[in-house]
């Protein structure tokens, strides 16, 4: 009876497709890594700098392969090195990140191309052929000395990308203090030299003779590798889409990403928790001197398990949650502290235990997600049901804080084309078999790894780079044929 | 060795440091130091150019030590060494002082800080003096691997290394591979059959030529250290086998908790309440029915058994709601007009395609209801005679706060999974430490999550914590790339600061070979003196503090420069 | 000096202690000035000679701390550490040594706090108990 | 101890499509909806009780009563699951629960039972006027020369035929109204509402009474336009129903009032009111943009167009009368009334109408009980 009925009707009326079991046999392939004849490179590309793209890369140099690692921005480091602390143990992401960061930056057989993006990829597994572009820098890598002197001196102030636009860089600059390499660039698009020919101040102050050079110009570089790791990683998701939470309308509602910059001691406010206040030409942003809020409320799950936006859940907001609450806690000890979930989802490995410390810690946790944050005067108010008090409350706090979900960047699909991979509904790379092969895609020899497979923390990325890494050196040695 | 020439370098850190710390006075304070040739300051020593800078003057002020004041060691002391190292002088002709976590971050007073700063660099430029230099050693990796265990994980790590050309030793302790995920018919959320994805992999492992599969075996203990390990076992009904290997691979995975002890649910008292893992062995035998043969009407899966209640176990086991909902899909399918409950805490839908496949569940006319698995737990009991279903489960829903009743012939309890009892004897056999559940504790939580601080011991898959299968194969395969690295370097390197032993002051009392954590000493009967094996040793210095005549010390961490730096750094600030 | 500040040092394992006094640092919590850490691999290596010799070259309190039981990095240097502790402690005071200018702790590398509270309690208190000159004045080592 | 049914939704569910499991409570409804306040959490705890199949907890919450259906909800959930339709089909429910002769669920369920009921209650009001009238057509006019339509249907017999209708639906919502009440107040062992309560909590009443007549709590709702019409449409309704029942000798004349008259101005607003209620929602019921019209039950296409004939039929009798047109008047009377009595017949006791009586109550009792002192519910 059961047989018959198969639980295989499962999956007409829900969406979800199964896997055809032939990937499955793929997957489990003993066929060779690189097809009859043609010849295997043991060199492999990685595309996205982030800790997956870092794991993989070491993984695979410290075996003693050669490894080109192709980040767009000016460092290595990822969303990571944005963030203050880690969760559950709370130490700071910046230092634990930094020495590998470093490790890659000194590995002879990583070749670093930051500021760099892949065009197109053709070949088959073992002997693929990829066009990488090498945008200019203006700035001699090899020469500059990360003195700072042209970015004192540069006039135009830009909103720095790694502190999620909370403090302002110049147009000449340094992604952050420990960025990898550690050497400055011109951004081209802000530069008034390269917009209009004026200025040029930062060659001028520049002690090292034609360090900085205006004429550099883009270069495409060409190289054969064997295999590919993708670990481009995600974005976040823009909390202005959702419109009933006020960002971009009231100042002190802030996205997680912003916050993190906050509290981190490098932050634009030092690592003080302050409101966001007027500066002389009236734009709302951090300082270093400010008022203490004396109460935060962070909301779960924006644009995350919303059929309006991501149906699918970010896995690591709820948790990210709880670390900015402790944060705040640390921080502001008599400051109160709200959150508003739906379901508390702390998955991993001492999770539970780090959620129950918070809740000890004060944190008032709601179950009962915020409909609408509006501003009465100077306060901000959400309005919610609390669920398990059975009552609606409309609190009134000074700062809230959106715990913004996780989505599939932008270029996801043009890459995906360029690859010849596929994409699930939600966006994300498709792994070649859920359970056995979450690295593996319908091209032999282009893996995937990290959160552009699918929601992930830190522990799950590392590893599952590694494991790509793994797959690499597989099929190099089986290609080198030396056995035991 | 030549007199020191001590070049001593101190980081701005931005201004992290430099703000608390007068750096600039404090440079040109210690040039003034005993063999210090250079003094400097910089914004960020550990930047390329900051390294630059060091490389610079060794060669250039042909330096032969070197101090850094910034950060902590934990942090940097690498990346200087290796500057060092790149400039040809040994790396460890190097001293740091932690002038900012343990000075600039900590204090609010910038003279106290620069003063204690002062003490630190001093004590550090004091201490460099009596450094020597030590050799990188390395010792060769056997190419072969030892992996406990034959679940999803160690299958993983075994097919990686053997496809790889490389020699695996399989040893399970039951009597079929495969582990837990064997017992399971279909995986969430796409609902890949069971079979179709573990079957080949167990076939290809057991036809694999460069895998030898031990069942039903246990590795009793294991004697060596990295790259070089070697055991002896008895296979079922073989006589005892010995080889040696690389590297170890631990995935000994967890077990389902047995819920007797929670009388509540009555798990063994009523008939029909089974655990998941029994669940999933009736849908592979394709029976459904209940002991009394009819078909169940209400089936109700209960959530959290034994998982996030400090009675029981405090941690979550991450695969519980996923398999309960999976089941409501099954169930729903097999028996189109049964009613399904199911008693939940919180929905962790969190992999990949696990939320849609929830969202789809709850339109299949699947009762959620949700109680509180910490204060208040449901409760079963048995139906009256009047009643059209076997039990009654009691529960107050915490979302509308009323108690109410569940109907139910049959209970599905999703118990928690836990460490095996095994878990002790193997963290001896191969030197790995557990947590407080027993879960074996990882190099590093997070950038770390598959080595082991034992070098050359790996754990993989859920026996460092429940995960679910795709999770276990990643870190089965992160522990296999690791392998093949370590196998296609050839070596490993081991620890340097390492215990000797002076045998002239040795009194041969031998007390500090019981007191070795890695029975690194051993005694020379001949010479009636102990000895130190260096790969073994890992340096804690236990037997150092131990030995009555002094005999040992360790280089690196030697008596004298921990007397150099004391000293220095009790006098610097005199006054 | 007028007002007196005591001098102490603390003798730590960096796995646990030295870790958990960086974490105090990267989460930025204040303490006294007062100690001057030296690392060591693990509690076990620590030889209480080392002490005596600091309360020799003007300590005026020495703070020892490792990792908690069963988290030592090294299987069981603190246990051993701790027996050791016992017997040297009542040694010296048999001997007549002020023994609360002793501290012995636990601190792991996630008590940034735990490390921070030790330090201010323990600097307060030989703050309290005033320069340690007595000892210094057995043996003619120290001057000033 | 309640016992939850798994079957409950697919009975509700016959009486109309709405989300029924999507629901995984974040709350967002609740939050969202204008008109919730401190012990009223809707939709997302009916929803609940609906998800569990709580027969009782459902029979003895009025929530379903105090929402207007703005559908900001509906727009709002993250899944889909539809709250605001839900609670509409809710109301049906309940109205359904309240009646005792069952009449209201066959309505709301069968099409077919609807039609023939209105059939059978118009071909014996057919029958009655056209058929066993004693006095047909009067062809001769009044001096003023309108149609002498009190010597076709004498008033007072009419009138009569009035009370009686009136009596049998008043009495059916009488009785569906105590049922209401035994459910909602008597059952719900949460709370003891003292005799007491009912007479000193003028509040409640006059609270009642303010919601029956302007419908305020409708217009908290985020668009006021709905509330709006629905007002108008309902105060002519309202108008015309006392009228024609209660004031008909006064309403029903020969003579032709001049047009300043207060019965002719009240008759024109009427029936502008219910023109302009009609067409409001009607135009958006077809239309289906916003969510408030977006899911039509068959009932609601029943009321929509048996008011419109009714209103229509009534302004042709008033032409006809007055412009002497003897057996046009004759016939228009004979169809409105086959139109509107059914209509009254069935809606106001049994279907949409009765919400005429529910919503006020409801509003009543709720404040009876948070005003009543709250038994601890362990096992309610």
């Amino acid at each position: 009876m059961f047989k018959s009925s198969g639980a295989v009707l499962v999956y007409e009326d829900s969406n979800l497709t199964p896997i055809p079991m032939v990937t499955v046999m793929f997957d489990n392939n003993t066929e060779e890594v690189a097809p009859e004849g043609s010849p295997f490179q043991t060199n492999t590309l990685v595309i996205g700098g982030g800790i997956a793209g870092i794991q993989a890369s070491l993984e695979i140099a410290n075996a003693g392969h050669k490894v080109y690692l192709v980040e767009k921005t000016g460092t290595i480091g990822g969303y990571m090195a944005t963030f203050d602390k880690t969760f559950p143990t709370l130490d700071c992401a910046a230092c634990i990140l930094t020495p590998k960061m470093v490790e890659v930056g000194q590995n002879p057989n990583i070749k670093l191309l930051t500021c760099s993006e892949v065009t197109s990829i053709d070949g088959t597994s073992g002997d693929y052929h990829v066009k990488i572009l090498v945008k200019a820098r203006y700035v001699n890598l090899a020469t500059c000395i990360g003195c700072g002197t042209c970015a004192e001196k540069c006039p135009v102030r830009v909103q720095s990308e790694f502190d999620a636009a909370t403090t302002m860089r110049k147009a000449v600059y340094i992604p952050f203090p420990q960025a990898v390499p550690n050497k400055y660039l011109i951004d081209s698009e802000h530069c008034t030299y390269l917009q209009a020919k004026k200025c040029g101040v930062c060659a001028k102050v520049c002690p090292v003779p034609d360090c900085i050079n205006y004429q550099e110009q883009d270069e495409e570089l060409e190289i054969t590798v064997g295999n590919i790791i993708i670990s481009t990683g995600f974005k976040p998701f823009d909390a202005a889409r959702d419109d009933r939470f006020g960002y971009g309308k009231f100042p002190n509602v802030v996205t997680s990403l912003e916050f993190e910059r906050v509290v981190n001691a490098s932050g634009p406010s030092g690592g003080n928790i302050f409101l966001r206040t007027q500066d002389k030409k009236g734009n709302w942003i951090f300082q270093p001197e400010g008022t203490k809020p004396e109460s935060i409320a962070i909301i779960h799950c924006i644009g995350s398990r919303d059929e309006h936006f991501n149906k699918y859940c970010s896995k690591v907001c709820c948790m990210y949650s709880l670390k900015l609450a402790h944060l705040v806690v640390e921080k502001l000890p008599d400051a109160k502290v709200y959150e508003y979930f739906i379901d508390i989802r702390a998955f991993g490995k001492g999770y539970e235990e780090f959620y129950k410390r918070i809740e000890q810690e004060g944190v008032h946790l709601i179950r009962g997600r915020t409909a609408k944050v509006e501003q009465k005067n100077d306060k901000l108010v959400l309005r919610s049901e609390d669920i398990e008090g059975g009552k609606i409350i409309a609190q009134e706090v000074d700062m809230v804080i959106l715990a913004v979900g996780l989505e599939p960047r932008s270029d996801a699909e043009h890459l995906a084309n360029m690859a010849g991979i596929s994409r699930g509904d939600d966006g994300w790379f498709k792994e070649l078999n859920y359970v056995t092969d979450s690295t593996g895609t319908s091209q032999q020899g282009i893996l995937i790894a990290g959160f552009c497979q699918g929601p992930k923390d830190i522990p799950d990325t590392v590893v599952q780079a590694s494991a790509a890494a793994s797959r690499v050196l597989r099929n190099i040695l089986k290609s080198s044929g030396e056995t035991v | 060795m030549d007199k020191p020439r001590i070049g001593m370098y101190i980081c701005w850190c931005g201004n992290n440091i430099a703000k608390m710390v007068d750096v600039e006075a404090l440079a040109e304070e210690m040039a003034s130091l005993p063999n210090v040739v250079v003094s400097k300051n910089y914004k960020y020593m550990c930047s390329d150019p900051g390294q630059d800078l060091i490389m610079k003057d060794i060669k250039e002020a042909n330096l032969n030590r070197v101090v850094v004041a910034a950060c902590s060691p934990r942090i940097h002391e690498m990346t200087f060494r290796k500057a060092l190292q790149n400039a040809g002088l040994n790396p460890y002709l190097f001293q740091m002082a932690n002038i900012r976590e343990h000075v600039s971050w900590v204090h609010t007073d910038r003279a106290e800080a620069t003063r204690k700063a002062r003490a630190l660099i001093r004590a550090a430029v004091t201490r460099v003096n009596h450094h020597i230099p030590l050799i990188e050693r390395a010792v060769t990796i056997h190419p072969a691997t030892l992996i406990i265990g034959g679940g999803i994980s160690g299958i993983n790590a075994a097919l990686d290394i053997a496809d790889a050309g490389k020699k695996v030793y399989l040893v399970e302790k039951s009597a079929e591979l495969g582990g837990l995920a064997s017992h399971v018919v279909e995986f969430y959320p796409y609902f890949d059959k069971g079979d179709a994805v573990i079957r080949p992999l167990i076939d290809r492992v057991e036809k694999h030529e460069n895998i030898e599969l031990f069942l039903e075996t246990e590795v009793k203990d294991i004697s060596g250290y990295v790259g070089n390990f070697e055991t002896a076992i008895t296979p079922k009904g073989g006589n005892e086998v010995k080889f040696s290997f690389g590297n170890i691979i631990v995935a000994v995975g967890l077990k389902p908790w047995d819920p007797s002890p929670l009388e509540n649910y009555g798990y063994g008292r009523f008939p029909d309440i089974i655990t998941s893992w029994e669940f999933d062995d009736w849908l592979a035998a394709g029976n459904l029915s209940k002991k009394n043969g009819k078909l169940p009407k209400n089936i109700a899966i209960i959530h959290c058994v034994g998982s996030r209640n400090s009675k029981y176990h405090e941690y979550c086991s991450r695969i519980c709601c996923m398999v309960a909902i999976k089941y409501a899909n099954q169930l729903r399918s097999a028996l189109p007009d049964a009613n399904i409950y199911e008693l939940y805490a919180d929905i962790r839908a969190i992999s990949k395609g696990c939320e849609e496949l929830y969202a789809a569940t709850s339109r299949k006319r699947v009762m959620f209801i949700m109680f509180d698995q910490e204060h208040d737990l449901p409760e079963i009991i048995k139906a009256d005679a009047s009643d059209s279903c076997d039990m009654i489960i009691r529960v107050k829903d915490t979302r509308i706060r009323k108690r109410v009743e569940v109907p139910a012939d049959m209970v599905i309890l999703m118990v928690s999974m836990e460490a095996r009892q095994s878990a002790k004897e193997v963290s001896h056999t191969v030197g790995v430490s557990l947590d407080k559940n027993h879960f074996f504790i990882e190099k590093h939580p997070k950038l770390d999550p598959v080595a082991t601080t034992t070098n050359g011991v790996y754990i993989v898959g859920s026996c460092q914590g429940p995960k679910d299968l795709p999770d276990c194969v990643s870190q089965g395969r992160a522990a296999a790339a690791r392998v093949l690295g370590s196998i296609s370097r050839g070596t490993a390197h081991v620890e340097v600061t390492t215990a000797y032993i002076n045998p002239a002051l040795c009194s041969a009392c031998r007390m500090c070979l019981d007191i070795c954590p890695y029975t690194a000493i051993s005694f020379d009967e001949s010479r009636k003196v102990s000895g130190v094996n260096e790969v073994l040793c890992q340096g804690c210095g236990t037997c150092v503090a131990l030995c009555r005549t002094k005999a040992i010390n360790i280089q690196g961490c030697s008596n004298d420069q921990l007397m150099a730096e004391l000293k220095a750094l009790l006098l610097s600030d005199a006054g | 000096m007028s007002e007196f500040e005591p001098k102490l040092t603390a003798f730590v394992c960096t796995w646990c202690t030295y870790a958990g006094a960086d974490l105090a640092g990267t989460s930025r919590i204040k303490y006294e000035p007062n100690v001057r850490l030296i690392r060591f691999p693990c509690t076990g290596r620590i030889d209480f000679m080392f002490i005596l010799k600091a309360f020799e070259n003007g300590a005026d309190g020495v703070i020892v701390s490792g990792c908690h039981p069963n988290d030592c990095h090294y299987v069981c240097g603190n246990f051993h550490a701790r027996r050791r502790w016992i017997v040297f402690r009542a040694l010296v005071d048999f001997l007549g040594f002020d023994i609360k200018r002793l501290c012995f702790s636990w601190v792991s590398a996630a008590e940034g706090t735990a490390w921070a509270e030790i330090v201010n309690t323990f600097t307060e208190e030989v703050r309290a108990l005033g320069p340690y000159n007595e000892y210094r004045d057995m043996d003619g080592t120290f001057t000033s | 101890m309640e016992r939850v049914d798994a079957n409950l939704i697919n009975e509700v569910n016959k009486l109309g499509k709405g989300g029924w499991n999507e629901c995984f409570h974040c709350g967002t409804c609740t939050a969202t909806c204008a008109l919730t306040d401190e012990g009223l959490i809707f939709p997302r705890l009916s929803y609940n009780y609906l998800q569990m199949g709580l027969k009782d907890s459902l029979a003895s919450s009025v929530e379903p009563w105090l929402c207007y259906y703005c559908g900001n909800c509906s727009e709002k959930c993250p899944r889909d699951a539809n709250p605001a339709e839900t609670m509409m089909i809710l109301r049906r429910y309940l109205t359904s629960v309240y009646d005792w002769t069952g009449l209201s669920r066959k309505f709301y369920t069968s099409h077919w039972w609807e039609l023939i009921a209105v059939l059978v209650i118009g071909l014996s009001m057919v029958l009655l006027l056209g058929v066993f009238n004693p006095n047909g057509i009067v062809t001769e006019l009044n001096s003023e020369g309108g149609v002498k339509i009190n010597e076709m249907f004498p008033v007072h017999w009419v009138h009569i035929g009035d009370w009686i209708m009136a009596a049998a639906i008043g009495g059916l919502l009488i009785s569906n109204v105590i049922r209401m009440w035994y459910l909602v107040i008597y059952k719900d062992k949460t709370v003891r509402v003292p005799i007491s309560a009912y007479f000193t909590s003028f509040k409640a009443v006059s609270e009642a009474a303010v919601y029956f007549a302007t419908q305020k709590r409708f217009s908290k709702c985020d668009d006021k336009k709905y509330w709006a019409a629905h007002w108008v449409l309902m105060s002519g309704y309202v108008s015309l129903f006392t009228m024609i029942v209660l004031f008909l000798p006064w309403f029903q004349t020969e003579r032709i009032h001049a047009w300043y008259h207060p019965q002719r101005l009240l008759g024109y607003y009427a029936t502008f009111a219910l023109f302009y209620g009609l067409f409001f929602f009607l135009i958006g019921r077809i239309r289906k943009q916003r969510e408030i019209f977006k899911h039509s039950h068959l009932t609601d296409w029943f009321f929509v167009v048996m008011l419109f004939l009714t209103t229509l039929s009534g302004i042709l009798l008033h032409i006809f009368r007055i412009n002497g047109m003897p057996s046009e008047a004759y016939y228009s009377y004979i169809i409105h009334i086959a139109v509107l009595v059914p209509m009254l017949v069935i809606e106001v006791p049994f279907s949409k109408w009765a919400h005429l009586a529910y919503r006020p109550l409801a509003k009543y009792f709720s404040e009876l009980k948070k005003s009543a002192p709250r038994q601890m519910s362990t096992h309610g």
